[in-house]
């Protein structure tokens, strides 16, 4: 069962690790703990599926593809999800945390950001309703892989798509001016604007990619699992655990953060009890502060 | 000459309830190597730090080639030919040396911004020879270089320098203050905050005195030289800064 | 503290003004309700509370109480104490309800009923708190009778999942479980019963509500290789267990829980995946009365009355509404002797509906003895307030659910007798 | 009027024991500026306690010992500042978000412990009967309930007076100190660090205090007492009311409870009852819209802080 374990963990904590990249470079450059982050991803999953519910009532896009669930209609959806949280970041920046960072410090925007987590959560409940909905109703069965693992292709799909998203970003940050002007910021903002670097720009890039990596994350986690409104709320402390782990900044560090918070999680059941499980997070948060509070990939201050 | 750089009457602090500067006036001309020197708490980073616009100015204006500049935000100084260089922290450790300068380069078009790298590359080898490393394999006499190199990169007309010879062997210090030299050499105007003032004000042109956010003395450099009252400013201080 | 002084003040001002429409007159008389229909069991909630509305509605179309309107109170609990414990407090000091219909879990059921229902003296009546912790309580005399809840204990729940398992010839089964006072109850027992009937425990996984994916939870339960699945969920999390239990390649030889025989369940796995799934529930017993019940509910919310909680509630709404009636004077005290004597062998038999609550209500007015049995046939209240009642099983049938077997109130307390002298 | 008065009454108990927890993460964040995103942990392990010291004898479960109410309510303050002293020692060093991040964590694994342990917190079943003294003291609800909210005023008034006195000692202005200027306060020859802890540990106290007295008072404890959202209602008592100023936490306590409270009550009797799922998430959003609302145009909160200092400007 070890192996079966370790395949849940990889897949789980590929999604972990998606969300939490945006939540990394918000705490490194925004210098604040986001606890909406987390709707983001909630958000995301239900841009989505209403996406999804437009391009089915308008006759969709047929098909699907090999052993995949679904066809063309998600890979838009996911483009689509990714622009829209966007937007949806923008506008909470623009209305709240901009004019917060403006007058106060960054602690009181973490104070902003629980109401803002409650504000988003609840709409969603508004909206859509509390009734767990899913973006195809046929079940997909499991592959048997060597060592009697079990994987759903959907999985695989997402595990690629994890990979390419880091390599995406990966060229964005070291080679794009706007990448470079970001990690300049993350390390120091005072020395980034005096070179020339547009720091509140800088700070909106920040926001689309982490509500882009949300909205992907968010996605993908509908279609393994169904959409709720506590999607990404049941999230929060393993997207913080992913981010701290990994070192708030790093785009490495979180999607490793994400892998390990995502294995520790499902093998964990072995030793403890499954109802003690949402704990694993926070006691991988407190080993990390204590011994390496700068996280495995983080630059020491 | 031209006067590049007039602050006049600056108010400024970290908090709006505590003022650190309290109406300081400073002025620097094309050609001109100027020096800040003072007491420990004088002021004089924030002064400059004022100027290069990253603390609130809450009274006072800075005029930058005759134009209205305060309150412009730092990055868009940057564009308008304003360089700083900061004491501590001065390059970007977690980037290589190439992509320091693409960063100084941020309010240049992109074309324009690759040019100047290569001509600073030919301009200093050193930098071009680590050009993928990592800042901070850099001595503390080669950040020093690549974060003047790096303010270079826009061809600002004025330079604002806080303690550019911190931490530098003295030959490494002075190779540092015939770089300055030479830039103003070129038509810059160069505003330096200096510990060592000594030193400092044997290679300018001219220097205030601060203390406790208030000018107290300013003339040419050579005379402050010689001023006793210079010793009696900096009483209390500790004995190093007036060495 | 003159800050502390206006914060008391202003507190007292918006208290006395939203209070402004309090009183103690006699019409309309107020039934509380306090309810989750929002929070994480607000689906549930939801659809238990329109439920609750319907049977108020019916009582008013057969001329409500005593002559007056009812009115029904609904306040949110959202499934936190605090506010479950102040909604209750104010729907009895501001609104001056007699009686109160809920909560859903026990976890808010409990502090209500001691620190608002037994100190106020006003009865509650639950449609789904299924804790034991009730049953000691009563059994100190701490609810002083004043606690009664029209939902079967899961004593009876154990003994039919065991039963089940073991006539559709299982022999090694896994179970999952909630991880609430409801869920560990049924799992502790059932795993006792199931030894006892000669079946074997493969493992048994508790699971936390809402989380989004269970894969650790239903990886661990398919250790063992068990040859079915005990499954005691609601609706929602539910359907992602047994939807990852599937896909993962676990049995689809099922044992569910009577929450859920539900529609939103089998819509949301998928009616074709679950064709060897059995499941059991309590009431439905034979009697014209639940199909009365069954036909009011489908005319009015256009669908059967599948779902937790639903003809408990209707029940409970009546049994308290009758109480009222029958008293002559709405007092809590009242109404707890009124439950009794409205649900006592030997009365004559009224069925839900307009008519019948008529007929209930003539007969009332007359000095008879009535005795009500609702959609979950007849109750029958112990002293702890606690009912029993009978047992059925369903299976799928295509897209619906179909009886398969029933077990009257005495079959099961033979049941649970033979289970318990092992 | 007597359902008025006793709601009030009612009223002020549950809103005043509130505002003894604000007025502890007023020490915390107002004074000190540490942020404790925990606040649900420390009431729970306060109840517990409260309700393992006092509460009646029971079959398999740990205590039952029975002891007076008053043991009860300083054996919670105990335990929270126990629990607080362990977590502060591995926390506090932190930098403010990352300290955040781990109390919510705490408050998430003490609600787990709450859940599972069923030897020490009756798991999910709860601990019941536990005694309410002035069910001794007096009969009926009302008198009862007057009686306790007598005490639970006399706590809040000893907790008012205590922290003022504190607040204003040089101990309190080490606090604001550290809260201002870290470096500067650990030049002057202050341990920061040490300081932070007893400030941390003093707040934790009074939020199980505060737990004590909800469960001495409810009469039972069980794990869905002390949800998340309980951490994030005190902070919204403590935004409102003003951070930094103890009426201020007091006051907040009572504007927020009210409001949850009186929405409830509106919406109950505005709107249908099918309708009133809707309601139950506008409540919330309400909630939200008022935290945000406060933070963008009061950062200071009803009453500001007593001596105004601004605060946390140099943070950016």
């Amino acid at each position: 069962m070890i192996l079966q374990h370790t395949a849940d963990g990889i897949l789980s904590g590929a999604i972990i690790g998606l969300g939490a990249i945006g939540l990394s470079f918000t705490m490194k450059i925004l210098r604040f703990a986001n606890f909406s982050h987390s709707e983001l991803l909630t958000w995301g999953a239900y841009f989505g599926l209403i996406f999804i519910s437009v391009a089915t009532a308008m006759g969709g896009f047929g098909g699907t593809f090999g052993p995949l669930s679904f066809g063309w209609p998600l890979i838009l959806a996911l483009v689509f999800a990714a622009v829209a949280t966007s937007l949806l970041a923008l506008l909470l920046h623009h209305l709240i945390f901009e004019r917060l960072a403006k007058v106060t410090g960054h602690m009181t925007m973490v104070f902003a950001s629980f109401g803002v987590a409650l504000l988003l959560r609840n709409a969603v409940l508004l909206i859509f309703g509390a009734d767990p909905i899913y973006y195809s109703n046929t079940l997909q069965f499991a592959v048997k892989l060597p060592g009697n693992v079990r994987v759903l292709p959907d999985q695989v799909f997402l595990l690629g798509l994890t990979i390419v998203v880091v390599i995406a970003l990966h060229l964005f940050l070291t080679r794009s001016r706007t990448g470079i002007a970001m990690r300049a910021t993350a390390e120091s903002p005072d020395l980034a604007r005096v070179s020339g670097v547009n720091v509140n720009n800088v700070v909106r890039w920040v926001w689309v990619i982490g509500a882009s990596g949300a909205a992907v994350a968010g996605v993908l986690y509908g279609l393994t699992v169904q959409l709720r409104p506590e999607l990404g709320f049941a999230l929060i402390l393993p997207l913080f655990a992913a981010a701290i782990l990994g070192g708030a900044g790093s785009l490495y560090g979180a999607v490793l953060g994400g892998l390990i918070v995502g294995l520790s999680e499902n093998l964990s059941v072995m030793i403890i009890p499954t109802t003690y499980k949402p704990a694993v997070p926070f006691l991988l948060i407190l080993a990390i502060l204590y011994f390496r509070p700068q996280g495995l990939f983080g630059e020491k201050s | 000459m031209t006067r590049r750089l007039t602050a006049s009457g600056i108010v400024a602090g970290y908090r709006p309830d505590l003022p650190i500067l309290h109406g300081v006036s400073v002025h620097v001309d094309a050609g001109e190597v100027m020096t800040i020197i003072g007491p420990n708490g004088a002021g004089k980073s924030t002064l400059i730090k004022a100027i290069a616009g990253l603390v609130t100015v809450s009274a006072g204006t800075v005029e930058i080639d005759g134009e209205d500049r305060t309150g412009t935000p730092a990055h868009l100084l940057a564009g308008a030919g304003v360089a700083y260089v900061p004491q501590t922290g001065n390059v970007f450790t977690t980037l290589t040396i190439r992509e320091n300068l693409i960063v100084g380069g941020a309010a240049l078009a992109k074309a324009e911004a690759l040019a100047r790298i290569d001509e600073i590359f030919t301009q200093y080898p050193m930098l071009a020879a680590k050009r993928a490393e990592k800042a901070r394999v850099l001595s503390g006499g080669e950040r020093q270089i690549l974060a003047i190199a790096r303010a270079l990169l826009t061809s600002p007309r004025i330079i604002l320098l806080d303690e550019p010879t911190a931490g530098l062997s003295p030959m490494a210090a002075a190779e540092l203050f015939d770089l300055v030299r030479g830039l103003v050499a070129d038509g810059a105007a160069v505003l330096m905050v200096e510990q060592n003032a000594k030193a400092a004000l044997k290679m300018s042109d001219r220097a205030y005195v601060l203390a406790e956010g208030e000018n107290r003395i300013d003339g040419v450099a050579s005379d402050l030289l010689e001023n006793d009252e210079i010793g009696r400013i900096f009483l209390g201080a500790r004995p190093e800064d007036v060495a | 503290m003159t800050g502390l002084i206006k914060g008391c003040a202003l507190a007292l001002a918006a208290t006395i003004c939203i209070a402004g429409g309090a009183n103690a007159q006699d019409c309309p008389v107020k039934l509380g309700a306090i309810l989750p229909v929002s929070g994480p069991m607000g689906q549930v909630g939801e659809r238990i509370s329109n439920t609750g509305a319907f049977a108020v509605k019916l009582f008013n179309e057969a001329g409500g109480v005593k002559g007056c309107p009812v009115e029904y109170v609904l306040r949110d609990t959202q499934g936190q104490s605090a506010i479950g414990v102040d909604a209750a407090k104010s729907l009895v000091d501001l609104e001056g309800v007699a009686a109160l219909i809920g909560a859903v879990s026990s976890g808010v059921s409990l502090p209500v009923l001691t620190s608002v229902a037994v100190p106020s003296k006003v009865v509650q009546v639950s449609c789904c708190s299924s804790s034991e912790s009730f049953t000691a309580l009563a059994e100190e005399g701490k609810t002083e009778g004043y606690w009664f809840r029209t939902y079967a204990t899961n004593r009876s729940q154990s003994a039919m999942g065991a039963k089940l398992a073991i006539d559709s010839g299982f022999k090694k089964t896994a179970v999952i479980y909630v991880n609430t006072d409801f869920g560990v109850g049924l799992a502790k027992r059932f795993e006792d019963d199931i030894a006892k009937l000669g079946g074997t425990i493969t493992s048994s996984v508790a699971y936390n509500e809402s989380q989004q994916s269970y894969r650790a939870e239903v990886t661990k339960a398919l250790e063992g290789e068990p040859d079915s699945l005990f499954l005691v969920a609601f609706p929602v999390d539910g359907a992602t267990i047994t939807r990852e239990w599937l896909a993962l390649g676990g049995t689809d030889n099922l044992i569910v829980n009577n929450s859920l025989r539900s529609d939103d369940y089998i819509q949301a796995v998928g009616a074709q995946y679950l064709t060897n799934l059995v499941g059991y529930d309590s009431a439905q017993p034979r009697v014209a009365s639940v199909d009365t019940f069954n036909e009011l509910f489908e005319a009015e919310f256009d669908g059967p009355p599948d779902g937790p909680g639903l003809h408990s509630v209707f029940d409970a709404v009546n049994v308290v509404l009758l109480a009222m009636e029958q008293s002559d004077e709405i007092t809590g005290d009242n109404i707890r002797e009124g439950i009794r004597a409205v649900t006592a062998d030997g009365g004559t038999e009224v069925y839900p509906g307009v008519e019948g609550i008529q007929r209930a209500k003539e007969l009332i007015a007359a000095g008879e003895a009535i005795r009500y049995v609702g959609a979950t046939g007849a109750l029958q209240f112990d002293a702890n307030g606690d009912v029993q009642a009978p047992k059925m099983t369903w299976k799928l049938d295509g897209e619906t659910n179909v009886e398969t077997g029933y077990m009257s109130t005495e079959e099961v307390a033979e049941l649970i007798k033979m289970l318990d002298a092992n | 009027m007597i359902g008025v008065l006793s709601y009030l009454i009612f009223f002020l108990i549950l809103a005043l024991t509130f505002g003894i927890a604000v007025m502890g993460l007023n020490l915390q964040w107002g004074f000190t500026g540490l942020f404790n995103a925990g606040v649900a942990g420390f009431l729970a392990v306060g109840g517990y306690t409260h309700a393992i010291l006092t509460g009646p004898a029971r079959d398999a479960v740990f205590g039952g010992f029975e002891l007076p109410f008053i043991v009860g309510l300083l054996g919670a303050m105990v335990a929270a500042g126990v629990v607080a002293i362990i977590v502060g020692l591995v926390t506090l060093r932190l930098r403010d978000e990352y300290l955040a991040v781990a109390t919510f964590g705490i408050a998430v694994s003490i609600q787990l412990v709450a859940v599972n342990w069923e030897y020490m917190t009756g798991g999910t079943l709860g601990l019941i009967g536990i005694p309410n003294p002035s069910k001794v003291l007096a009969d009926g609800p009302l008198r009862q309930n007057a009686i306790y909210l007598a005490l639970v005023v006399g706590v809040t008034l000893l907790a008012y007076i205590g922290l003022q006195r504190i607040v204003q000692s040089p101990w309190g202005r080490v606090l604001k100190a550290i809260r201002e200027d870290e470096v500067a306060a650990s030049s002057l020859g202050k341990n920061p660090t040490r300081v932070r802890l007893e400030a941390f540990t003093l707040g934790c106290s009074l939020m199980g205090l505060s737990g004590a007295l909800y469960v001495g008072f409810i009469g039972f404890v069980g794990a869905t007492d002390f949800l998340p959202i309980i951490t994030f209602q005190i902070w919204t008592m403590l935004i409102v009311g003003g951070s930094g100023n103890m009426k201020g936490a007091i006051l907040g306590a009572m504007i927020v409870w009210g409001v949850w409270t009186g929405s409830g009550f509106a919406i109950s009797k505005v709107v249908a009852p099918e309708w009133q799922a809707q309601s139950g998430a506008l409540q919330a959003v309400l909630i939200g819209l008022i935290l945000v609302l406060t933070l963008l145009m009061r950062p200071k909160g009803m009453i500001g802080e007593d001596v105004t200092v601004s605060r946390h400007a140099t943070d950016l």
